[in-house]
């Protein structure tokens, strides 16, 4: 009875991630889906507590270890997902990520050594045991077979993750070596041969070969995120994302649980998808990113040396500028987002608006380091929404625009995606600012932004640069205007 | 091949929902608008962490003398917790900064 | 109450199935141009023509006296083929006259 | 091991199924998902037949009554389809559709026919028999439950498909009689009840009851189509298309065969899906086409006294006006199907060319019978797909059109549809020809189309009639044109 309510609940629960994420994928219904997809889970997690029988009828015990992992885990989560900053998103949800993935290795940890405790008691056992054979052990085989999955798809995510994390942080710094991508595969290769091993011949010493195979796999994912650009790192989580997926429904697998193996997969594929849609809307492909072309190292390569005269505006000449336009479009990249720079630009808007200027944003899809980056930090700002166009709408608006104040960013404007065949970024869309009647620029220098590719729109005659940090900068443009 | 083949069948429903399964979540992410890619990979995240259930059976089925399967169990549920928790929370404060926006 | 949900637990994998596979129907033909409904319909009416496969085993296995489920099987598969194939061909008929005005 | 690979191949099958329906849904790729999906469905066929082992692993046998079949079925299938005329698609449609239920119907019988044979043959069973307890005898139950959702759904969608194709043909006449929707809902709560009755009390005479059932579902099967207009039919098609796959789905159940269990389902969900969306492609409700508020009958009901004065135009100030414009638009509608006159309808489109004028079709969604009708019918008489312009485009271009002429469309070019929010077709989107300088209208009378209402744009002045039936009228137009 308490069985078949619980296969009930899971039922439920699976339909509520489908759901959940359906509803996620359109702006109107998002935060219902994310409520719907928690509630589901919540069935989930209390209905398993309660009601889960093994396979002899015993309830859990344990109960007060489970509550305060919970009761821990629930309160670390929602504070750390309460306090951190928006900008910082990324970092967060790399984190939990990674927590995923170390609970799904964890799990494959103790039901390896259930498994192999078990096996030390058969009576008569001799060892190498092997047990791809034909007759009842290939079941075992193919627990092994999954519990090694879980181990190693959910280390190198937890690895991998914590990685991410940290070169978000600015913790951890790019690095790489001359033929690290051959290691890496080597590595990888050994990874599957010892596991191969361990399920082929099992001997006494497999204990060992198993947490050897964990340490490689921690290994291999700290090298498989290392060398790729920080910039790059949304991709990377979203790929790591859709790993603990799979560990997850590895774990499934392990204990014939439908939620856990639905909801694994669900996002292993949708993760997958993802992935292959970021890299799409960044106009690259998902080996691009992870072998690192532009993503990071190359960028310190490539040079400072500019390819042309640019000219300067002072910050008075840029107030004058924009109190008397009539049209102001505000085109936010990553440097306002690094400069932490989204409320003193709503003040600036605020400001204009004030005095009758028409004020917009021009949001490019990839702006920033995140996909809807720049979205995110303007509505924590309290920017109103409709202020926001998307990249076509502000296309058409250009033309129509008096000044557009660029500020911290550089690829999204970079002319050279729609003339030059040769650039890196040749063929993504962008936003075409140049058609407007001035251009202001703020960032901190002449260097190149993520691509690490120069921007022949700041040496355009109707281009001025405003250097400095976009918050100092804002901050001082706005007591400007104010005496103005 | 043998082998290979008998454990196909003998796990078909499995192999159906996987299937299914992976089709679905292809599909419902098929079209989303690329502004919504950070909140819908926190929210898929979240849903992930589904792997607290795994986590929870371990350690209610642990002997109260197995150390080593307590502290890992343990350690496990915290972490998967988190998972779950901080991404839901996570995501629902970013979606919320969407949607009050829209209403005005 | 009781019985629904022990059968409901009896065949979990089977509603699974089921309910994975409504969402993928629903997700396929989602956003299906309206010009397309025509050959759409008729594909999908081949499709559920999988029927005959029943038709094939019922007939496999009745015994060569019974001639009422000989009978009836037969027809069974007729119509079943009829509906498979018959689908399909229309089908493709339909789409090819599309296809090849698009060429030019 | 052969089990195993029929397992394999049900599980390519499906996916099959998917992809097919998938690339179904995108003009570029419908072809070859159709090709792709009965590619799969041949490997389930030929799987089952050399394959399929029962539960003591026994072999098929009867194969030369099941090749027979197979081949009769095929060949009438071939032919069938190869020879219906494209406006006959619908009907053709629908037989196959009736086919494939009344197959599930008879796979329910013979499986009834079994099950109750082998319960008179247990020794000391007593009647009546209650399924519905707690020992094993609720597998017997769902098995009933089964058979009988196969029996019904399979037998409706049968005797539906089959009134619908005879409606479709002009066969069989709209009729209903006062109460109708009461006594089907009557008659489908009797069937209930009695499926209840055989599950729940098997007794000696079930057999009789079982037949009775089926005897019933034919007749609720006429019943449900027999009064819904004739033109609402591609709708029923669609939903009768969907009760079919639900029907193949419990085979599916019965037999433990996954690729008719999932084959069905998909179906039995893009069928409603497709349902649906068909209804708001003509702006209605599901509900209101089945209860059929003016879906046929009401059409005798509404008039044909007319609303003011219209004016007529001679064939040869037709020709001369078209062949001395320089852009015409020809808007195809049900009465062009009708008449067969797709084929002099091309004819005309390229004597005109020929002189100059630019012709182009402009193709409303709903226009003719089914959804994309006039598609197929023009594409048939191999009309260049370019020149087929949709809704959205063409009513942008009627600004600049010199001519349109309308061929037996009516209620697609309906301005009520935009001005008047009491008529039934308010808010349903239409081809906006009166943009134009004129519009010439071909139809054999002033009476209304399927909607049953009154056109106000036959009264207006930069309008012309031009009776007569499409094929001959426009045959009479092209001799005309060739003389001038
Ligand atoms: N959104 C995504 O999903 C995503 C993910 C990964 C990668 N990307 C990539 O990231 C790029 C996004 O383009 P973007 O134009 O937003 O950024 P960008 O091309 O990286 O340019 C950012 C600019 O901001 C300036 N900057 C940095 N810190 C600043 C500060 N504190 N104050 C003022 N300026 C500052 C930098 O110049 P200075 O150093 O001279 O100040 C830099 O040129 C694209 O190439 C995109 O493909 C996007
Ligand atoms: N496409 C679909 O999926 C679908 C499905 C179901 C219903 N519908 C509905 O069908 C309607 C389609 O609009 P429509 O404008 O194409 O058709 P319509 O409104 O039904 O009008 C057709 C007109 O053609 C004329 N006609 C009939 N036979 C003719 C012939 N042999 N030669 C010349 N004219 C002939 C008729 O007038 P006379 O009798 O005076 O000749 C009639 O007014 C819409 O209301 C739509 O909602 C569409």
């Amino acid at each position: 009875m308490q069985l078949s309510i619980l296969t009930l609940l899971y039922l439920i629960a699976s339909v509520t991630f489908i759901i959940g994420l359906r509803m996620l994928s359109h702006p109107a219904t998002a935060r219902k889906g994310n409520l719907i997809a928690a509630a589901g889970m919540a069935l989930a997690i209390f209905g398993t507590i309660f009601l889960y029988r093994d396979e002899n009828g015993n309830k859990l015990h344990n109960y007060l270890f489970i509550f305060a992992g919970l009761i821990l885990g629930s309160l670390i989560g929602t504070l750390a997902a309460k306090k951190v900053k928006m900008t910082a998103m990324p970092e967060m949800v790399s984190l939990f990520n990674g927590m995923g993935g170390a609970c799904a290795a964890l799990i494959a940890m103790i039901e390896f050594n259930h498994l192999s405790t078990l096996l030390s008691q058969v009576p008569d056992i001799t060892y190498p045991v092997a047990f791809v054979t034909n007759d009842g052990r290939s079941a075992i085989a193919g627990r092994l077979l999954i519990i090694l999955a879980g181990l190693i798809i959910g280390s190198v995510s937890f690895a991998g993750s914590v990685v991410a994390w940290g070169k978000l942080n600015g913790k951890v710094k790019d690095f790489s070596f001359k033929g690290q991508h051959i290691f890496n595969i080597v590595l990888l290769l050994i990874i599957l041969s010892l596991a191969a091993l361990l399920i082929f011949d099992f001997t006494k010493s497999s204990n060992n070969i198993f947490y050897l195979i964990f340490g490689l796999s921690i290994i291999y994912g700290v090298f498989f995120v290392l060398p790729i650009g920080g910039a790059d790192m949304p991709v990377v989580i979203s790929l790591l994302n859709s790993f603990t997926g799979v560990a997850a429904a590895c774990g499934g697998f392990l204990y014939n649980n439908k939620v856990m193996l639905t909801g694994g997969i669900l996002v292993g594929a949708a993760g997958t998808l993802l992935t292959i849609l970021m890299c799409k809307a960044m106009n690259r492909s998902l080996l691009n990113v992870l072998v690192g072309s532009f993503g990071g190292g190359s960028n310190a390569a490539s040079s400072t040396q500019t390819a042309g005269n640019y000219k300067e505006i002072t910050l008075n000449d840029a107030a004058v500028v924009m109190s008397y336009a009539s049209k102001v479009v505000i085109v936010p990249g990553y440097g306002l987002a690094v400069a932490q720079a989204q409320h003193v630009c709503h003040e600036l808007e605020k400001l204009l608006e004030e005095k009758g200027v028409n004020v917009t944003y021009a949001i490019h899809p990839v702006a920033g380091r995140m996909p809807g980056h720049m979205n995110v930090l303007l509505a924590e700002a309290d920017v109103n929404y409709e202020k926001l166009l998307e990249m076509e709408q502000a296309n058409e608006d250009f033309k129509n625009t008096d000044v557009v104040l660029i500020l911290g960013a550089n690829d999204v404007v970079n002319p050279a995606a729609k003339t030059d065949p040769a650039s890196p970024i040749y063929g993504m869309p962008i936003l075409e600012v140049e058609q407007s009647k001035l251009v202001i620029v703020n960032k901190r220098s002449m260097k190149p932004g993520y691509a690490g590719i120069e921007n022949m729109l700041f040496f355009q005659p109707k281009t001025s640069m405003l250097f400095g940090d976009a918050k100092g900068v804002l901050q001082k443009l706005v007591a400007e205007i104010k005496t103005l | 091949m043998q082998n290979i083949l008998s454990w196909i069948t003998a796990n078909e429903q499995m192999f159906y929902i996987v299937i299914l399964m992976i089709f679905v979540g292809i599909e419902v992410i098929g079209r989303v608008p690329s502004v919504l890619h950070t909140p819908l990979m926190s929210g898929a995240n979240a849903i992930h962490g589904v792997v607290v259930i795994g986590a929870i059976i371990v350690m209610g089925k642990a002997e109260a003398n197995n150390y080593l399967s307590l502290i890992l169990g343990f350690l496990a549920v915290v972490l998967g917790t988190l998972n779950v928790v901080g991404g839901f929370v996570v995501t629902d404060r970013m979606l919320e900064m969407f949607k009050s926006k829209k209403k005005k």
